[in-house]
């Protein structure tokens, strides 16, 4: 045992012992994780950077040059003409009367499926009854069939239901098919919310739909950004059931978008489809980009617990 | 009333004849044609328009290749009975051959308005292409085959065609009708066995081998890149229906000046009518039935007729339309049809699977190595296993 | 019916009857009886997992019971709405609503029961002053303090005018220093409201400091249910006196012969106070709480006198703790203030017996 | 007195069926989903597998025959190879892929917030549109190859989506591109859970950081990694768009998938039958995949 | 010149000379000094986010110091890896690999310093004896205790055969009966080994029953070094004297006239122990621990004597507390065992100088 009474006094500064700071180990270290870094980030750029390029080219310039080299004559002519005028059979307004039906079809789909799953989320974790653990069972299965195998008996129910080829058919379907992913978002994120939130409100006397749209809804916006912009992109996104379950007045972006890149007309016009493909792609890029953060945050609230 | 029309015609020679459908209807009648293409080819737009109308918001009219592939939507009784007008536009008359209105006729009703005769069995071939490699235009397959070394050299595609397994099975079917119409018919309708194993089948298939190494290089999806190739010279020749023809003119090529056009392959100058069909969904309002009847006898018409097909390049459904405006191709395939020299298309004799199944097999015999026999065995088995 | 169960019930606040609770095959709680009069503090006391938040719950309605009944105010309520109970609840992590204002978060139970808004703006008014909210009331929870968000808990049950307070562990996400702060503020609070108050901790200082009467709950059954010093005194079992205080009871085994514990230690058992009949055979075991353990010269005098070796020295500041053994066993000794007595020192030691509880060693029922 | 007006509640158990009446309504939608979508259609989908069914289903039942025609199609026997390549390399490289990004975006990067964009950008982009692109860039004439031609490398091949062997290659790297963001996001939120001071136990263990990383954090990372796989699988299993997008099953049939096969012999061959044949083998190989995989995870859990 | 260094580190474990560390514009630890010695139990005891851990971290090597020299074992440290300084740590959380049997993370360390395989077992071996880990050795984290976790954790450390041990606050997530066991624990294994010992904790018992040394830190700096009952009965300045004891010390405001202190009550300062010099005048705060407080009789014969009202009483069993009030501040008394007084209830009160503290008003040190 030390004796402690005595204090240890050591002389303050012990040259020669001090050995220089060594220079940051890690500086290689950092150039290596940066490099990497950026390869990746080429690897992705590189694709938005070749359209962002091409659409601003002309045909001539397209045929010629490097896709990866910028304009040397900028012209937004590309843009203007898959906006407004590019032509599918004998309709020649491009984009645009896609753009507002995808709004029309998204709109509603996005808020339909959000608030059926949020409340199906809810019910599960707060209010499980006999057998509802089994139901999110099926539905969770649900999201590995391949759509094929129901896009036939879909076509029938909504024959029966009298919604083929409306646009609220169309908003059933999406509803339906982000039922099981978005379900599971939003009863993970509800499980990890407090349970005596809930139960306080219960003692304080709101119902089902108090606590729901009064408690939880109003703490659960990272939750409902995840939500709103996987259905934004997965509904904006969509050709397979846009075609089928459309008529062509309604057709969104991406089935116009398609029909403008395969209406070849003598050449592939690169820099018009590339110009259609970023117009199609902007909104859900915008929302990514505005919205990232508490896309990140959602999704650590809500997927990382499996 | 609006009339909403799918269609799958979106190139440029195929816009440009729609339009005058179109610009016809609407002049002749107080409706309106709501244009519904939808691009892509037929394999898209197919699926569309029959789940629409399965699904009970069927458009008001729509184009199908007749054949097989309507019969069993007709059977359903979800297609609009056309016999009246028929009968009174005395479509038994003008329709010429009278086999394209077999093709519309169930149980002796007609339900659908044939629109053009198309046939496939085309080659065309580029004469700035020869030039550049400094022969003289070929008449045949054959010469083509022996002048394929010589337009490698100067840097020219001996064949053009996109690589989707429709325009690959032409070929098939243009070697089998081209050798002779017996051939055709012993595969295709008789289903005979013997035929199937002889020699002459299997040449087809060392045919299909020369073409696909012909054809090597080509990377292009859709026919009409592989038509601009040859009219941009870069091809020498490419098998395709008549349609293709729309394609030259747009460009303002000539035939004979700038490109040839050879019918069978340059062989046997026999020719299918395939074609499009207009059929009209069962629609339950008195307005649009009154409208789509409108437009069945506007399709028919003679003017429609004659404008419709001189932008397309495909032959009139009727005799007595004048032709005189017709290129020269369209007027070697009237001469052939004149002649009788008319056989029934694939579509008739085959099912849509056994189409189907062909296709992929060509797409994957030109998109690998498989060996000739293998490729010539399945084919058998395709058509034997056919109902 | 109604008016024998009221007489029944007479100042009875809740009244709890052969409650049983299982969670599929387990049974949490099992034939509970329970009543607490009005007015009083009644606090659960548990190990971690002994039932107590789900006894809590049960009273509360967020728990439908198995079996059994339960009576709030003389009104059977076991298939109520928790809302319909008469009962303000305050949990552990206090449960606020993130979104709303303190303001919100107090109204917005009367909000639900459709209260007049001039009524509730009275009732907000009034709970503020009581609990000193009202510069806080326009804040948002995440910019309180752990004790402010307590007492907005709090307020929020306040409001609503309850019967009975239901609290789960409110203090055990503080640190130690608010705690014992507001031990004493909770206890003001319950003096000048009257209410009852049904309490559930695992912390005993909480237990014997707020409690008129504590039970003591093990596996889902209650082992005693008494005053605290009651229970600290003459708990009802091994386990309770093993539980109740800190550091625990020291226990020597051994058997009664006569009049005479026998053990590592003989001790005459002359002036103990039986629960059950003087016994004079059987296999007992033998407590003693550090803190009446007397050493050096104090031992001299007492009924048991022995001597042991000090193994640990865990001065405190105000006390300080050593650690023996007694046959093998551990035994502890807390002495007041400072000591001079180090590891490994020989010392006396005795302790009396009217300060010592007797078990039965078989059922480990106090004897 | 109390405002809570005490309801004279019933002294017995009210009736079971309506406890949570409004849960069970509220959970309709998902029940009826479940019940009629999933399960009915599926079933109806599997039933209609066993008929003659042409271009309208009938009820001509004809046994196991698509199955056998099924079996014996050289592009549906394709297709399925080129998916379980396709499927097992794609969900191996999106996992490592993601994974390798996810670490090194935790090394307390400057710019994370930039470098999260780049990599989850293309996940807001349609299949359709990555093929596009994706095409373009691999066109050999005007692509990569085209430029690097340019540059005087004359000989210089990179011609993947012509080639039947290298399709696949081509078709991941566009679908790598598309989704590889996402399951890097969902590590990088694992990441940022996992206990610093497991790291710290670990340097002072001397264990490098590869070693702690894969014998330490990849096992804690568990669940995120089920849920990156659960995303990845059900793309993979629905992977449609991009081939039609960028390959259309070509060269031949060397990038053909089950989906794809199952719509042609629907919607082109005119031969539901078949089509639903081909279906029922995809939910077959879910099922096979899927159940097994449930039991492990979740009957497991109950027992414990 | 090594030789140097040695001679001047003789007997000496762990010097950290200096030692500056700022997170960004933050400056947590400024100049920090501290000289630990072979085989001591030093513990850093301080509010939270004090800089405890940070200090911690820097002596391991997790945090580069912005300034200043780290030494331990005589060597240079300052900007060594972590396992090439001798250290083993025990974190709060214990950051076992959770995936690895008991085994594994014991020997993982070792295999990563590819140390022969029956050495890594004869280690393991070892430790798991030391610490009662033998039949756990195949267990995974999940399926143990708190307690075993925790010896885990300190075995991990052992098996690498290291000079000094780091704690953060292995405690502090265990409950309080646990703790108090663990506590004796460690302290009889740092006999054994008697290895050089860092300990972090916020509590008070923790720090005064483990450290031979304890330094108290606040803001990054340490407030006072000392053994634990120094620190107890002479607290360095005002913050250590509220920080140690629980209840804490009470103070009276008040000023020195002459030989007096003079505030709500007046006391002789004959007796008193002073640090700097007697002082005759100047605004002084006193300081009583609640403890030293007398009452009733025993009050009588205190230098200085009150009367106050008894606001809250809380009896705890072993002993009470009262709550009250001298000239509006609030007072605590501790009285051992238990009593009849009540609330409201009057008392005279009284306490003497030879047990108290005086701080300066201004510069808060002892005087
Ligand atoms: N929903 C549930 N399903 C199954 N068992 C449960 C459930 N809730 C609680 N239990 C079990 O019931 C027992 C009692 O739990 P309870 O929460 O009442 O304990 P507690 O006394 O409040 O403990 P703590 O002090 O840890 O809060 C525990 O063993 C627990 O595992
Ligand atoms: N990485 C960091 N960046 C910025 N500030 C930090 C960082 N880590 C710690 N701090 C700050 O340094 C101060 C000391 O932190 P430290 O963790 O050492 O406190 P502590 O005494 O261990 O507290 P506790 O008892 O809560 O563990 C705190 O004010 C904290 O906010
Ligand atoms: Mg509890
Ligand atoms: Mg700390």
């Amino acid at each position: 045992m030390v004796d402690l009474s005595q204090t240890y006094t050591a002389p303050r500064r012990l040259a020669g012992a001090e050995g220089a700071k060594p220079k940051r180990r890690l500086s290689g270290n950092r150039i290596m994780i940066y490099g990497i870094l950026c390869l990746i980030s080429l690897y992705y750029i590189l694709p938005l950077w070749v359209m962002v390029m091409t659409s601003l080219k002309g045909m001539p310039e397209v045929r010629v040059g490097n896709i990866f080299a910028p304009p040397v004559e900028v012209t937004f002519q590309p843009w203007i003409k898959a906006w407004a005028e590019a032509c599918t059979g004998l309709n020649c307004d491009g984009l645009s009367r896609g753009f507002w039906n995808s709004v029309k079809i998204t709109v509603p789909s996005v808020i339909l499926s959000i608030i059926v799953a949020s409340v199906n989320g809810y019910a599960l974790v707060n209010w499980k009854f006999k057998g509802s653990e089994i139901f999110f069972g099926i539905l969770l299965f649900g999201a590995f069939i391949p759509y094929q195998v129901m896009i036939y008996p879909i076509v029938i129910i909504l024959r029966e239901l009298g919604l083929m080829g409306d646009v609220w058919g169309l908003v059933l379907v999406h509803t339906i098919f982000g039922m099981p992913i978005l379900t599971l978002l939003f009863r993970n994120y509800f499980a990890s919310l407090p349970e005596e939130l809930f139960k306080a409100a219960r003692v304080d006397g709101a119902g089902f739909w108090g606590i729901f749209f009064r408690v939880l809804v109003p703490m659960s916006l990272p939750i409902f950004t995840v939500a709103m912009i996987l259905q934004v992109t997965g509904i904006w996104n969509d050709f397979l059931f846009g075609v089928i379950y459309t008529k062509p007045e309604a057709y969104p972006m991406t089935v116009q978008l398609n029909n403008i890149v395969n209406s070849v007309q003598g050449v592939k016009e690169y820099n018009v489809n590339m110009a259609a493909t970023l117009i199609t792609g902007l909104v859900p890029l915008s929302i990514y980009l505005l919205s990232g953060k508490l896309f990140v945050r959602g999704i650590a609230a809500g997927a990382v617990k499996g | 009333a609006d009339l909403e029309v799918t269609h799958w015609w979106t190139s440029g020679g195929e816009a440009n004849a729609v339009q005058e459908l179109a610009k016809a209807f609407e002049a002749k009648t107080d409706h309106k044609w709501v244009d519904g293409a939808i691009a892509g080819s037929g394999n898209t737009a197919r699926p569309v328009i029959i789940s629409r109308i399965i699904g009970g918001d069927p458009m008001a009219a729509t184009q199908l290749n007749h054949g097989k592939q309507a019969q069993e939507l007709i059977e359903a009784g979800l297609m609009l009975d056309l016999t009246d007008i028929a009968e009174e536009g005395n479509w038994a008359e003008i329709i010429q051959p009278k086999s394209l209105l077999d093709a519309c006729t169930v149980d002796g009703r007609v339900y659908c308005v044939p629109l053009n005769i198309h046939s496939i069995q085309w080659m065309w071939t580029s004469n700035a292409a020869f030039e550049k490699a400094g022969i003289d235009p070929v008449n045949n397959w054959e010469e083509l085959k022996a002048a394929a070394p010589k337009l490698r050299e100067a840097g020219i595609l001996p064949l053009a065609m996109g690589a989707q397994g429709w325009q690959e099975a032409y070929l098939v079917h243009n070697f089998l009708s081209g050798t002779s119409e017996d051939l055709y018919y012993a595969v295709y309708r008789d289903k005979d066995e013997d035929t199937l194993n002889s020699d002459a089948v299997k040449a087809v298939f060392e045919e299909l081998n020369a073409a696909r190494d012909m054809y090597a290089g080509g990377n292009v999806q859709d026919w009409n890149l592989a038509t601009a190739k040859v009219i941009n010279g870069e091809a020498a020749a490419q098998v395709m229906g008549d349609w293709a023809q729309g394609e030259f003119a747009l460009a303002g090529q000539k035939a004979g000046e700038d490109y040839n056009c050879l019918i069978g392959m340059g062989g046997e100058p026999s020719i299918s009518t395939g074609g499009d069909a207009f059929y009209f969904p069962l629609i339950d309002n008195a307005d649009t039935t009154a409208a789509q009847k409108e437009l069945a006898k506007v399709l028919i018409s003679p003017e429609s007729q004659v404008a419709f097909n001189l932008k397309k390049g495909s032959l009139p459904v009727r005799g007595d339309v004048d032709l005189a405006a017709a290129g020269p191709c369209m007027q070697k395939g009237l001469e052939t049809l004149a002649a009788g020299k008319v056989i029934t298309g694939t579509d008739q004799l085959i099912t849509p699977d056994a189409v189907g199944q062909i296709q992929d097999l060509m797409a994957e015999f030109f998109g690998s190595d498989m060996s000739t026999e293998d490729a010539h065995a399945a084919f058998v088995e395709i058509i034997l296993n056919d109902e | 019916m109604l008016d024998q169960t009221q007489t029944a019930l007479d100042g009875i606040s809740v009244s709890i009857r052969d409650l049983q609770l299982s969670f599929g095959a387990v049974n949490v709680l099992q034939d509970l009886n329970l009543d607490i009069a009005k007015g009083e503090f009644l606090v659960l006391l548990g190990a971690s997992g002994c039932g107590k938040s789900t006894l809590l719950n049960c009273i509360a309605g967020l728990l439908e019971p198995t079996g059994g009944q339960i009576f709030i105010e003389g009104q059977n309520v076991t298939w109520a709405e928790p809302s319909e109970r008469g009962i303000g609840m305050v949990f552990q992590s206090y449960a606020l609503y993130p979104q709303m204002t303190v303001k919100g978060n107090l109204s917005f139970g009367l909000k639900n029961a459709r209260v007049p808004k001039d009524e509730i703006e009275r009732r907000v008014t009034r709970a503020a002053e009581l609990l000193h909210l009202q510069p806080l009331l326009d804040r948002k929870p995440a910019a309180l303090s752990g004790g402010q968000r307590q007492r907005v808990a709090i307020g929020r049950a306040l409001v609503r005018d309850v019967d009975v307070f239901l609290f789960d562990e409110p203090l055990s996400n503080l640190d130690a220093k608010l705690r014992a702060e507001l031990r004493v503020e909770l206890k003001r609070l319950h003096q000048s409201l009257a209410n009852t108050m049904i309490y559930v901790t695992h912390d005993q200082i909480e237990a014997m400091t707020l409690a008129d009467r504590i039970a003591i709950m093990r596996g889902g059954v209650i082992q005693q249910l008494a005053q605290p010093l009651e229970i600290y005194n003459r708990p009802a079992n091994l386990y309770v006196a093993g539980f109740i205080g800190a550091p625990p009871m020291n226990f020597i085994r051994g058997r009664i012969e006569g009049s005479e514990f026998v053990g590592p230690v003989r001790m005459p058992l002359t002036g103990y106070g039986w629960s059950e009949g003087p016994w004079t055979s059987g296999d007992t075991v033998f407590g003693i709480r550090p803190e009446h353990v007397k050493i050096g010269d104090d031992a001299r005098h007492c009924a048991c006198q022995t001597e042991v070796t000090i193994e640990v020295v865990e001065p405190m500041g105000a006390d300080t703790l050593l650690w023996t053994r007694i046959g093998g066993d551990e035994f502890r000794i807390r002495l007041d203030g400072q000591t001079t007595i180090h590891e490994g020192q020989t010392l006396p030691i005795g302790f009396d017996i009217d300060c010592a509880s007797l078990f039965d060693a078989q059922s480990e029922q106090r004897i | 007195m109390s405002v809570t007006d005490h309801a004279r509640a019933p002294a017995r158990r009210p009736r079971r069926l309506i406890s949570n009446p409004m849960a069970k309504i509220a959970a309709l939608p998902m029940i009826m989903t479940a019940l009629v979508i999933f399960i009915g259609c599926s079933l109806w989908t599997v039933v209609h597998s066993f008929t003659k069914s042409k271009l309208l289903p009938s009820t001509q039942f004809v046994g196991f025959d698509q199955y056998e025609r099924l079996w014996g199609t050289r592009r549906w026997l394709a297709s399925v190879e080129n998916i379980a390549i396709y499927g097992v390399v794609a969900l191996v490289f999106s996992l490592v892929l993601g994974f390798v990004i996810a670490a090194l975006m935790d090394q307390k990067v400057r710019a994370e917030g930039a470098f999260r964009t780049i990599i989850l950008f293309p996940y807001s982009l349609s299949f359709i549109v990555t093929g596009l692109v994706w095409q373009w860039i691999l066109n050999p004439d005007f692509g990569v190859q085209g430029i690097v031609r340019g540059w005087g490398w004359e000989s210089f091949t990179f011609d993947p989506l012509h080639n039947p062997d290298t399709v696949l290659a081509a078709m991941l790297m566009a679908g790598l591109w598309q989704g590889t963001g996402l399951v890097a996001v969902i590590l990088l939120a694992a990441l940022r859970g996992v206990d610093e001071d497991i790291w710290k136990a670990s340097r002072v263990d001397g264990v490098p950081a590869w070693k702690t990383y894969i014998f330490v954090v990849i096992p804690i990372l568990r669940p995120a990694f089920m849920t990156a796989t659960v995303l990845i699988a059900t793309g993979i299993v629905k992977l449609y768009d991009l081939v039609v997008a960028l390959t259309n099953g070509g060269p031949g049939i060397a990038s053909e998938m089950p989906a794809k096969y199952v719509y042609d012999a629907m919607f082109n061959k005119q031969n539901l039958g078949q089509g639903f044949a081909a279906s029922t083998m995809m939910l077959v190989s879910v099922l096979l995949i899927l159940i097994p995989w449930a039991i492990f995870e979740f009957g497991g859990k109950k027992r414990g």
